[in-house]
């Protein structure tokens, strides 16, 4: 028996596993029956299911990008034609096509995910035999060529007009008639959880933890006996497949699919999605998603410019914070429990103080431009001010907003290079 | 015919016009522990390219236990039972000591690309790797991400992964350069106590270690072995001395 | 026939106007390393500029000015920008770049707005230069290959002839041993970086005239850049000539072919009626180059004249 | 994706605003393209409601409340406008007014459809003021679609009508936008011609992608080797101007017959060279003979939008229709409304439109114009404008075309 209690030594404890593992899925879990208890609105529930998609469709990015290692401007294809596939069997089930007629339309994303697994080994199979540079290309070239022939296969992609279909159609299950918005929530939520819980236990299966090693030295795992073209070709079908899955889950959500679906555009937004979020952790694209989500659909409605705060948001990242959201708040909560910690929520005050200050600056900059570029004669008025462009207030609070949060920043890094 | 682990025969290898690999032929036997020595740029690393598989010989053979495995891919080279180590340390950087042990393993413990399994409930796996672990002095280190290991840990660590598999010929590229003197001591003993029982062909430019380690040396200069014997009669062979002059002045120093 | 001199004629126009958007970029990633996802956003700053200038002084001003300025746009972006990101490696700079895509395409919503501006071809170029077969060929276009044959000329003698141009020619192929030889390499970079991205300015101030200037035209124009360097090969610019002209030319004859699937593989009992069959071979004009670029990386990853694999 | 431009909207009225603060809203939603290569078409229209919305404001709003229009930009795309229709309904809006693309038109219809199924009581009604694919009024009939706009059959008899006195146009070349409607026009084209004039050669007929050609050069290279004597097109948006502009740039000089030659920029690309070539079908042009009113309308709409002009006729159709069905009805709820529109008629600046009962189709005459340069409103900003051809005039009765349509109608 001591044999045995050596080598768990180093595995984690029964303890730590709860609390690493398990317990964060019963929070998530909890959270999700709990939501439709405080009576949502509608539009809360629109964001809400956008959001389930695109947290299963950015940890699916994920796989390849983060775990993997491969960087992907073709994701979509994935999602696009794993939702094609499901909108096809949600007509197939609404005209009783063979079996379909029994299947329920809940199932719909495993549908998706066959598709979006078929596409990925089809396509995998040439694409990710290179990695790196080459990859990138290849699925930017893959995807750009599948969008272009999405117009000429109109049986299956619908032309300009795309594929509808009918969710209140085939059995019922779960006393679900699919058909008002609360009704899909339980959908949506479900195959979320089912998706996040699947994607999370890939990481942990011997192929999972194989495709890290091959982002890390791919030429290593050859010498462990592994193919780093069968590892990431694999990996890539199960990336395609939860893609697909969360291609079923937007195919019943919204009854449709266009080609638009296939194109560079969502590929381009699950790229950022992932990492703004932070690749290197499995919750940072859950994170990205959301964020991203809301910015999409509520930020919008404040700003027109919402675009170019993401592209910002985006460019700082990459450059002051590679492991993304993720990255900022674990590194927070390391920091805060460091020996030093009186000092880092000092730095991190500051920088944070610095940051909000050239924020207000640049949304200064931004939204005055706006008004004055579209020239309807609207004018920005936070908080009653009235800032046009001919206001030298507006010029004055652009400029000391920037200066004054640029050199907090550069103080801090000093002060930071200092204690260093 | 008795089977070597290893057997060359004539083996070449040529990157245009430059032949780095001339005609080699050398026969390892089983359990044998078989040092490579020459002076730099003498094509060492490339002739372990070709055995492990990376590179394809131009012409010319290569047998592990009697199996030509020339122009075979690495993975199914290692999965035939030949390992092999790096020159510059080759893990795993952002995974965990214990994670890296642990990918070592897995093939050899049947594991596939088994997407349908925890890793972690598998008990084989947890053992070996701990055993590997432990043999390698990095219990302590497990749960610490590879990159920060420090050097000498590092090339354990590189040591570690390449027998993790059990491998029966194990190839090791320079697997104490760099390290103190007393580091040097603990690698002679890792690898001693680490390669028992395995054929080991090792690379090294420490006499003291392949005087100490080697039941047989091949002196490879310009691309050709020069001379394969004991240790004793390579201290003694005169075209050794010669190739080494003005080099490294190495059997005296040894002596 | 008429179809085939048609194709050829506008093919080499479009072709050279190709070239003189991606050879920016062959210099940038031979170089770098640095695929640049933000290279057809300099196309697009290069017409609106143009835009801009030509609205308050004359085209003839602008085709000078426009280009000059986003090399210095583009010079910036390196020194404050893709410089902090190099050292985290290609993907980082690769990532940084479709981020800057972004952003540029905001800031010219913002600025310019988000419908086409009405940039238009210079009166003094606005007639037919010849008529073929009925139709005429303009002017503007024919200006198009003179400029871009003037330039490919003003590449080859600063790269044949001057010192920089050896020095960039011999960091095209081997980039870590200019740095050994004590020359400036961040400063090459950096000048390398803007003199590409003017190239690309250039072609924009040409083409927003022919085509359409709005915020989608570097959106539209980037992965067909992509596909002229990668196809023609890394450190190739006679790669990346060659490339341009026969995408140039593959989409333009493919739009005027009046053929589809089934009269073509009829043979193979393909008709009209199924699916593929009554496929146009006019419109797989746009999925060519991607078709090109995928056979190209799977069959021959160094491209067609490069010598690196990518 | 949309950026709701309620803020500029209250702008724009805020005078009216003020006065409707203890009035109810009625929210009504635009959803098209407000961005990309159809932005302008849709901006057009756009604005074409603000002001419509605005007049009706002022004059004490319908039934006394004040209506209130809100833009979503979705880009032509069917997903990213049931997307947009989601985010409407949930801001309140029961009227969803789209017209740009029968793709999206076609979604929306569905969308509506299913939504109205899902949820009684909290209906929504669908206002289509330019999608014009036959099938949307026959066999894809639906109660909750109304069409204030001639369908592609009925401004093809128009053209077709018009080309039967053409008797030089002997070939006859069809290009269009590679969608539903594009493939709608084609196929009316050549049903049409035959019957009307068997010897009319078709020397082409070509579909291209739907905003992604920046370059009808090879397009127009096409026309011109064909010989056509005529050229027909439904495109609209910057499929129109850009065909025009290639057109000019590579001296095509026959007849274009468009349904939508009053795309913006369409003319302006054209310049001299559209003088009695490029014609157009449409509800009306701001050249007949009008009120006063009307003529004040098209110069306060032409102050205030300086970028557009005023095309989008039918818009106020749709708005004055919608004030009548709802006073009549005495209610702004769907589904009376719904149908006191049915069968409803009024007078317009020119002439009399009414809403066929039976499959929701505008009835109404349409008029053949052709840019010239004796004009008294121009367009694009230059002196070129639409005027009548001769017999130029469509009757209401003969515009009318057959309907298939058999409707679902609520208890």
């Amino acid at each position: 028996m001591s044999d045995q209690s050596t080598y768990q030594r180093l595995a984690p404890s029964r303890g730590q596993k709860f609390t690493q593992r398990t317990l964060p899925f019963i929070i998530l879990a909890a959270i999700l029956l709990a939501i439709p208890m405080t009576g949502p609105s509608r539009t809360f529930y629109t964001i809400a299911h956008q959001m389930g998609i695109n947290v299963v469709f950015a940890l699916s990015y994920n796989m390849i990008l983060g775990k993997g290692g491969l960087l992907s401007f073709g994701h979509a294809v994935y999602f696009g034609l794993g939702g094609y596939l499901a909108v096809h069997a949600m007509g197939w089930i609404e005209d009783e096509v063979g079996i379909w007629g029994s299947i329920p339309v809940f199932f719909l994303p495993v549908v998706g995910f066959v598709g979006g697994a078929l596409a990925g080994a089809l396509i995998g199979w040439p694409s990710t035999r290179k990695a790196g540079t080459t990859f990138a290309m290849i699925s930017l070239g893959v995807a750009e060529l599948i969008f272009a022939a999405a117009f000429m296969f109109d049986s299956f992609f619908g032309g300009e007009q795309g594929i509808s279909g009918d969710r209140m159609n085939g059995i019922e299950l779960f006393g679900l008639s699919m058909g008002p918005i609360a009704e899909v929530y339980w959908f949506i939520a479900f195959w979320m959880f089912v998706g996040i819980l699947g994607m999370w236990a890939f990481t942990r299966t011997p192929l999972g933890k194989l495709s890290e090693a091959t982002r890390d030295n791919a030429q290593r795992v050859q010498f462990i006996g592994y193919n780093p073209q069968r590892v990431r070709y694999m990996v890539f079908i199960f990336a395609g497949g939860f893609a697909g899955l969360a291609g079923g889950m937007a195919a019943v959500n919204y009854e449709i699919f266009t080609p638009d679906a296939l194109s560079l555009i969502p590929s381009g937004l699950v790229l950022i999605m992932a990492y703004v979020g932070g690749i290197t952790y499995f919750v940072g694209p859950i994170f990205g998603a959301i964020l991203l989500t809301y910015m999409q659909s509520m930020l919008s409605d404040f700003t027109e410019a919402w675009l170019l705060y993401l592209g910002v948001l985006f460019i700082a990242i990459v450059m002051y914070a590679p492991r993304g959201i993720a990255g900022i708040v674990f590194g927070f909560i390391d920091g805060i429990r460091g020996s030093e910690s009186g000092i880092y929520i000092k730095h991190w005050a500051l920088n944070l103080l610095g940051i909000l200050l050239m924020l207000i600056g640049l949304i200064i900059l931004v939204e005055v431009s706006v008004r004055w570029s579209n020239g309807y004669g609207d004018i920005y008025e936070p908080f009653g001010m009235h800032l046009s462009h001919t206001n030298p207030l507006t010029w004055f609070l652009f400029l000391v907003a920037s200066v004054a949060g640029i050199a907090l920043s550069l103080f801090v890094k000093k002060q930071k290079e200092a204690t260093a | 015919m008795s089977t070597y682990a290893l057997s060359l025969s004539g083996l070449n290898k040529s990157f245009g016009p430059a032949q780095i690999i001339n005609d080699v032929n050398l026969d390892i036997e089983k359990g044998e522990r078989h040092a490579i020595i020459g002076p730099n740029g003498a094509g060492k690393s490339t002739l372990f390219n070709l055995i492990s598989g990376l590179y394809t010989p131009t012409s010319g053979s290569v047998k592990l236990h009697g199996e030509e495995i020339s122009g075979v891919p690495p993975h199914i080279i290692n999965q035939k039972g030949l390992s092999r180590s790096f020159q510059v340390s080759n893990i795993f950087t952002n995974m965990t000591v214990r994670e890296n042990v642990r990918c070592g393993v897995l093939n050899a413990m049947g594991q596939g690309y088994a997407w349908w399994r925890n890793i972690g409930s598998n008990k084989a796996v947890q053992e070996r790797t701990f055993e590997i672990l432990e043999r390698c002095g990095l219990v302590d280190k497990a749960p610490l991400p590879a990159s920060l290991l420090p050097y000498a840990d590092q090339r354990a660590l590189e040591i570690a992964i390449t027998i993790a598999g059990g491998a029966d010929v194990v190839l090791l590229d320079e697997p104490t350069a760099g390290m103190s003197h007393s580091e040097t001591d603990r690698a002679v003993q890792l690898i001693r106590t680490a390669t028992e029982g395995k054929t080991l062909i090792i690379v090294e430019h420490d006499m003291g270690v392949i005087f100490d380690l080697a039941d047989r040396i091949s002196v490879l200069v310009y691309g050709e072995i020069i001379a394969t014997d004991t240790p004793q009669n390579i201290r003694g062979n005169e075209k050794v001395r010669e190739a080494y002059l003005g080099d490294e002045a190495l059997p005296e120093e040894v002596v | 026939m008429e179809t085939l001199v048609f194709g050829l004629l506008n093919g080499v126009s479009y072709g050279l106007l190709l070239f003189m958007l991606s050879s920016g970029l062959t210099l940038i990633f031979s170089m770098m390393g640095v695929l640049n996802f933000a290279h057809a956003s300099f196309y697009m700053l290069g017409a609106y500029f143009a835009f801009t200038i030509s609205g308050s002084s004359s085209f003839w001003v602008a085709l000078f000015i426009a280009p000059v300025l986003v090399g210095l746009v583009g010079a910036v972006v390196e020194r404050y920008g893709l410089r902090k990101v190099h050292p985290n490696g290609h993907v980082a700079e690769l990532l940084f770049t479709f981020g800057l895509a972004y952003l540029i395409e905001e800031v010219v919503k913002i600025v310019y707005g988000k419908t086409a501006v009405d940039y238009r071809i210079p009166e003094l170029l606005n007639f037919s230069a010849f008529q073929v077969y009925g139709a005429s060929f303009p002017a503007y276009r024919l200006f198009i290959i003179v400029i871009a044959v003037g330039m490919l000329i003003g590449l080859w003698f600063l790269l044949k002839r001057t010192r920089a141009g050896l020095i960039i020619q011999a960091a095209l192929t081997h980039p870590h041993m200019v740095g050994h030889l004590g020359h400036n390499v961040p400063l090459i970079f950096m000048m390398v970086f803007g003199i590409g991205c003017a190239l690309a300015g250039l072609a924009g101030v040409m083409a927003g005239n022919i085509f359409v200037t709005d915020p989608a035209m570097a959106v539209q124009m980037g992965p067909i850049v992509f596909v002229v360097v990668v196809v023609g090969g890394i450190g190739s610019l006679e790669g990346a000539f060659v490339a341009s002209l026969v995408i140039g030319l593959l989409q333009n004859l493919a739009v005027g072919i009046n053929a589809s699937f089934a009269d073509i593989f009829g043979f193979l009992g393909l008709t009209e009626m199924s699916e593929v069959g009554s496929i146009n071979i006019s419109s797989l004009a746009p999925v060519l180059p991607f078709l090109l670029l995928v056979l190209i990386l799977i069959f021959r990853p160094q491209g067609l004249m490069g010598e690196k694999e990518l | 994706m949309s950026f709701k431009k309620t803020a500029i909207l209250a702008a724009a009225t805020s005078a009216i605003a003020m006065s409707a603060a203890n009035a109810d809203t009625i929210k009504m939603a635009f959803i098209d393209p407000l961005s990309g290569p159809f932005g302008p078409s849709g901006e057009a229209a756009y604005t074409s409601y603000l002001l419509a919305a605005e007049h009706i404001n002022a004059n004490g709003g319908i039934n006394g409340d004040m209506i209130e229009v809100t833009g979503y930009d979705n880009k032509v795309n069917p997903k990213e406008s049931l997307v947009q229709l989601q985010k409407a309904i949930d801001d309140g809006a029961r009227y969803i007014m789209q017209g740009n693309g029968s793709s999206v038109a076609a979604a929306l219809i569905d969308a509506v459809d299913k939504y109205n199924k899902r949820n009684p009581g909290d209906e929504v009604l669908f206002f289509n003021y330019a999608a014009v694919t036959p099938a949307f009024t026959n066999e894809l009939c639906s109660f909750w679609h109304f069409r204030f706009d001639a369908h592609a059959d009925m401004k093809m008899a128009a053209i077709t009508d018009w080309i039967k006195t053409q008797d030089d146009i002997k070939s006859v070349y069809l290009i269009g936008q590679d969608y539903v409607f594009g493939q709608a026009v084609a196929a009316a084209a050549e049903g049409q011609l035959t019957e009307k004039r068997p010897d009319i050669e078709i020397v082409g007929n070509e579909l291209h992608p739907l905003g992604k050609v920046k370059d009808f050069t090879p397009y127009i290279q096409k026309i011109i080797s064909s010989g056509a004597d005529a050229v027909i097109t439904g495109n609209w948006g910057a499929d129109m101007q850009l065909l025009t502009k290639a057109a000019a740039e590579n001296g095509s000089d026959v007849p274009y017959l468009t349904f939508y030659g009053g795309s913006k920029g369409a003319v302006s690309s054209l310049g001299e060279n559209g003088i009695g070539l490029l014609h157009q079908v449409t509800e009306g042009i701001t050249n007949l003979e009008a009120s006063d009113e009307q003529y004040a309308l098209i110069e306060e709409y032409k102050e205030r939008f300086p970028d557009y002009d005023y095309y989008y006729h039918r818009v106020w159709n749709v708005m004055d229709m919608f004030k009548k069905a709802a006073e009549e009805a005495g209610s702004t709820d769907p589904i009376p409304v719904a149908k006191a529109l049915e069968g409803l008629s009024i007078e317009h600046a020119y002439g009399t439109a009414t809403m066929r009962a039976e499959d929701h189709q505008i009835q109404q005459p349409l008029f053949i114009s052709v840019v010239s340069d004796d004009v008294k409103y121009g367009v694009d900003n230059i002196d070129l404008g639409w005027k009548l051809v001769d017999n130029g005039t469509i009757a209401m009765d003969v515009a009318e075309q057959p309907t298939t349509c058999e409707m679902e109608r609520p208890e």
